[in-house]
């Protein structure tokens, strides 16, 4: 792989990192890690992701789904992170976006669908998976995912931890208390902040001053690339070298990658009151999944009859973790008393009491 | 007179204080262009200007803290925290400084600020969005604490509330924002702080309640005429300052009382509600003071959001049982 | 048996639980080789090294968060936060997040840590150091609050905070970390959450506290002797489970009863336990509940503490005026 | 002024500025902004700060003292940065460490003093003294700051801000918050980080594992520089510098002084259960005010018989200041109730009374 222009020592973020272009060639020197088969891999599985989306949105509008946040645009994001991470030894700390990651992190699909449906036991991770829940608390996931990995070494575990926050959670108190944290621990752990340039309605350019997110981590005293956040084979590239660096004993890294909210912030937003068409209308132009289908076609290895193909047994799919999500058990009242306390105190074992016979009466 | 519902009072307390004080300004997360999230500050910016109608970053925490500061510079800030439930990641700015600074200065500074925060369940919110935690604030002495229930005392209470020189933290009903209208003046008024209002008479019993569970007592109240039942709703509309005064008399005069909130029942506002009584106006029960409220749980998934509240159903069995004492 | 004070007592048990399960860690601002600002960790990071014994970076809720995390990944972290007044600070890693991540994750984690924080008045700290604001998070369900009055109890509910599956919040009386010695068993032992203890007996009155409020509580049964009035003193040890069966079985037989606490009047514990025994003993109660607790203003620079905290002579004159209701 | 080395466009910090070193002289090429009037008032105001610890901790030492933090080492920061502010047009926001410096800004030392006497009137800041009150939060002050400093800037007021805050406190969220918020803003603040090197027991060494605290600014967009914090002269220079851009529309600045703690946390507290003896000793040598003193005694402007007079001279102007906070009116038991609303509510009214009577009777 190759940046844009060469890293130098003296700047404190290396140049962003690009490799697979916008228009679907490969970046003058770069030379890609992910080889063709697996970067068919990835594309299935952004595929997968924004077909999940596309259907969840349209479920949510039948009132059949709760509030959701899709990963539209950011699926090279979402996916060339997860597949720098091995989900067999390191642990996946979520924030909302970046769904498809856990899936693809291990997490089934009916299970997270569950959690959205309001489910409660279906929508337990199962043991052995090494995702953590869905954080709604902006950045409250940071601090935690440092004390993750942190523990994870005092353990003598093999783990590195991936863990997720947007433009908009960088500037939360706990970006700052959790990386740094992160730096003096010298925690195995990639911090990836997806900048999709929206925070709901407010924009990086107001979010902070700073050129670059990137430049945040020389203030905790670890290293931080810029990359381009659409370009699922430079994602993937930075993320092994993170990963690297922290299985082996080099500390955190901060990944800044600059990609575009594709869709509105959640199914009861509405971005034209605030974002300007023509921004949007660029974005769409970088398509994440766009460039690697015509990459791809460049190289014999996609047409428009694997993309039906394709379109087809991913919805498939999709759909199989949806209807096992739907039917799977609805809570029962007394779940509200569920998952609380190991041994629940006495009076709440009576609340829970009044409830089921309120209920039973 | 225009007929409003709650969010159409808010933006029209806000429109009319940023109008005639130049000092009053709006910061929050997305309550520029987009209006806030249920678009409480809608068309504001246009009018006032990104000068004065701040989208700031997302950090709950310097928002309180800044506010604080703008007000020793002389503005009038009327901060947004989201949800009420973020309050939390600013709870240090919150209590022991804004509450606090006039005592730490020593009387030199004060802090005209308003922290106005939607909250409440029902609405089949995510996580954290639903939580009702404004009893931890009456912990908090310096700050009062604001609950509004229907859209003229929004709007009302809002105007107050921006006017006071002290903070002031005003928690909005979420569920009821875009509920039943009610007539709201055009034109500035205010609602006095610390005046609970009897908003609906009755003779055997008194419901007691703030924010959207005044509307629960007032369908409870509705539901117990078929029982004979004749139940008062006060509605108390501050925790701080609480009205002691009307709370007492009118509990006096009925003999009996269930107090109904949204939020936990252990050290809840109810709580208060019931010592306040039980130092005040024992010799008048006839019965003990009930509570109805969320259980000892945190807020659960939405889907189970109807069996955590205070129901109909539990209000109305609750007085029942209170008649029957 | 040796005799121990409160700090020994802690420091025993943390010691203790190091030696009898590796996980078991400690961290927090200066628990290194400082020992703690009141030295409850003194000696543990000669004896248990600098990897389990952690001077953390100042920051509160780093502290919380990462506390939480190093328990998902199998350890048993003690953290400690220099004075609970700074809780505020990581307010929303606590409540929002460890209080409630069982429920956030379906039960699938739980969080394993415990949290010590001095707290109190009447030592003379500055600002912020003795605000005792443990109310606050019993309106955050799923997390324990213990409140320990004596070393006896400080090392059996702490080793018990320590092994308990779920978060504690542990907050010490620090006026009495160098009080009174007493009788403190070397070796492991653990003294159950939610079990009163009645550490006076007395027949007209029951005087309910936690927390260096029992110490006071006992001096003024003592006075009462005086009077001719006989006072119990019932220590709850934990507000969170609360011991609803002792404490009302003991105001029962009593008939009448007082509150005692550190924290300002309004919507503190105080109020819970006079709403519970409104609704549980209504009938058995000669007198109303009465209850006496710092004002409803910030804690005062500490020139002035004495006049704020609930004083022997008002605890007196309040058990007085319940004896005469 | 002149940096060690020639600050560059291509790195995030400037390199540390030094003028005037630890053996009095000063550093090649350096052009210092202070003439020599100026500088030997800067010496009497350091001084002055260190003759009024020495006595407060005797003073506590009796009993006679509240629980106080002397800026003993760190006078240099305090006073330069102080002379670099307008007391007539610029606010100071103290944490409570720069006590000295909020005198030099105009709010009596009887009345800061009666602060930790426990008075209460006689402790208000007065009217037209443009000083917050001590911050024992740690970092609280710093959002507050910037929204004090955007707020003068929207009543087109020409001030400026300039906070102190702590190597520990820069790990605080509010830090992060409250810089960002600035760099957004670019509101009229200059940030005064003191590195002494400790929090309490804490090295500065755990505290964060960046190399220098000023490369924290780039990560707000805004100008980040390193000082030699013994060194008056070169701390004035720097601070001068971040004003006058803050005054001129340039924006934040974060001043990272890198100084020592040569006494203790607080006088609860006892550094030889942490520090090393070595440590103290090294920065013994570097002495801000010897070092000021060593070169005015080579221009002849310094010798013993003047510094037994100014010692003499200060010590009694701290000695009146003291007098008057003591003999200043104790609070009133009913002063509990002071100053915590405009108008208190109806039950606050209720205990007030109650704390009368019950004093009375
Ligand atoms: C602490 C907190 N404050 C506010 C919110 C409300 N909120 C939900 S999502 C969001 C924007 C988050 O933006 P960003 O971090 O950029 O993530 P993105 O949604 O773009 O993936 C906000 C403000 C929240 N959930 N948590
Ligand atoms: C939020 C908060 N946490 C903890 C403390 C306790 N405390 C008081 S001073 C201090 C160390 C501060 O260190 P630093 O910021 O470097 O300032 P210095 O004392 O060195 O001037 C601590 C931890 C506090 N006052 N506030
Ligand atoms: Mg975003
Ligand atoms: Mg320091």
């Amino acid at each position: 792989m190759s940046p844009r222009t060469a890293p130098s020592k003296n700047r404190a973020v290396q140049a962003r990192r690009s490799v697979l272009l916008a228009d679907g060639t490969i970046a003058h020197g770069a030379r890609p890690r992910m080889e063709e088969e697996f970067l068919l891999e990835a594309l299935r599985w952004m595929m997968k992701s924004r077909l999940y989306d596309q259907k969840v949105i349209a479920l949510q509008r039948q009132g059949l789904f709760g509030v959701y946040s899709p990963g539209i645009g950011q699926e090279a994001c979402i996916i060339g992170s997860a597949m720098a991470v091995d989900p067999v030894r390191d642990w996946m700390v979520p924030q909302y976006r970046e769904l498809m990651a856990t899936v693809h992190h291990g997490l089934p699909l009916e299970v997270i669908t569950a959690q959205y449906l309001g489910k409660i036991g279906p929508a337990r991770i199962p043991e052995g998976v090494k995702v953590l829940p869905t954080q709604v608390s902006i950045a409250a996931q940071l601090p935690q995912a440092t004390g993750l990995a942190w523990g994870l070494r005092l353990r003598r575990q093999d783990s590195v931890v991936i863990t997720y926050v947007g433009d908009g959670g960088s500037s939360e108190g706990d970006f700052h208390e959790g990386l740094n944290l992160a730096g003096v621990t010298r925690a195995p752990i990639v911090f990836f902040l997806s900048n999709n340039q929206w925070a709901i309605s407010t924009s990086r350019k107001v979010q902070t001053a700073t050129r670059n997110f990137a430049l945040r981590a020389a203030g905790y005293g670890f290293e931080g690339v810029e990359v381009d956040g659409n370009d699922v084979m430079a994602v993937y590239d930075v993320t092994c070298e993170a990963v690297e660096r922290a299985r082996s004993g080099g500390g955190p890294s901060l990944i800044a990658a600059e990609t575009y909210r594709m869709s509105f912030h959640n199914t009861t937003d509405n971005p034209s009151r605030y974002q300007d068409q023509k921004d949007y209308d660029e974005a769409r132009s970088r398509d994440p999944i766009e460039r690697v289908q015509k990459y791809l076609a460049g190289l014999g290895l996609w047409d428009a009859k694997r993309e039906a193909q394709w379109t087809e047994e991913i919805r498939e799919e999709n759909e199989r973790a949806m209807k096992m999500a739907t039917e799977a058990p609805a809570p029962r009242p007394e779940d509200v008393f569920a998952n609380v306390y190991e041994e629940p105190p006495p009076r709440v074992i009576r609340q829970r009491a009044d409830l089921v016979d309120g209920q039973g009466g | 007179m225009a007929e409003r519902n709650i969010v159409e009072a808010i933006n029209s307390a806000l429109a009319e204080e940023m109008e005639a004080d130049p000092r009053v300004m709006v910061l929050g997360l997305d309550v520029g262009k987009l209006g806030g999230v249920f678009r409480t500050t809608s068309g504001l910016v246009d009018r006032f200007g990104a000068e004065r109608v701040v989208d700031t970053p997302l950090a709950e925490a310097g928002i309180v803290g800044a506010s604080l500061g703008l007000a020793l510079a002389g503005m009038v800030p009327v901060a947004e925290i989201q949800f009420l439930g973020f309050t939390a990641q600013g709870f240090h700015q919150i209590g022991p400084q804004l509450a606090k600074y006039r005592q730490r200065s020593r009387g030199r500074y004060h802090c005209q600020v308003t922290i106005r925060a939607p909250f409440g369940g029902g609405i089949r919110s995510p996580e954290f969005h639903s939580d009702g935690v404004e009893a931890q604030f009456v912990q908090s002495p310096g700050i009062k604490i604001v609950m509004p229930s229907n859209p003229y005392d929004a709007k009302g209470l809002l105007i107050e509330a921006i006017r006071d020189p002290d903070p002031v933290l005003f928690c909005e009903p979420d569920r009821l924002y875009r509920g039943r209208r009610s007539e709201v003046p055009d034109g500035a008024y205010t609602v006095p702080f610390g005046k609970a209002q009897l908003v609906r008479e009755g003779e055997q019993v008194t419901l007691v309640a703030w924010s959207a569970a005044v509307e629960l007592c007032l369908r409870a109240a509705d539901a117990l005429v078929a029982d004979g039942i004749s139940a008062a709703v006060l509605d108390l509309r501050t925790l701080v300052p609480l009205d002691v005064e009307t709370l007492c008399a009118q509990v006096a005069k009925t003999g009996r009382c269930v107090v109904v909130h949204e939020a936990p029942l252990s050290a809840g506002f109810g709580a208060e509600i019931s010592a306040t009584l039980m130092e005040e106006v024992f010799y008048d029960l006839d019965a003990p003071v009930a509570r109805v409220a969320a259980f000892d749980v945190p807020f659960p998934p939405a889907s189970l959001e109807d069996y955590y509240l205070p129901s109909l159903d539990r209000v109305v069995a609750a007085v029942r049982r209170t008649m029957e004492a």
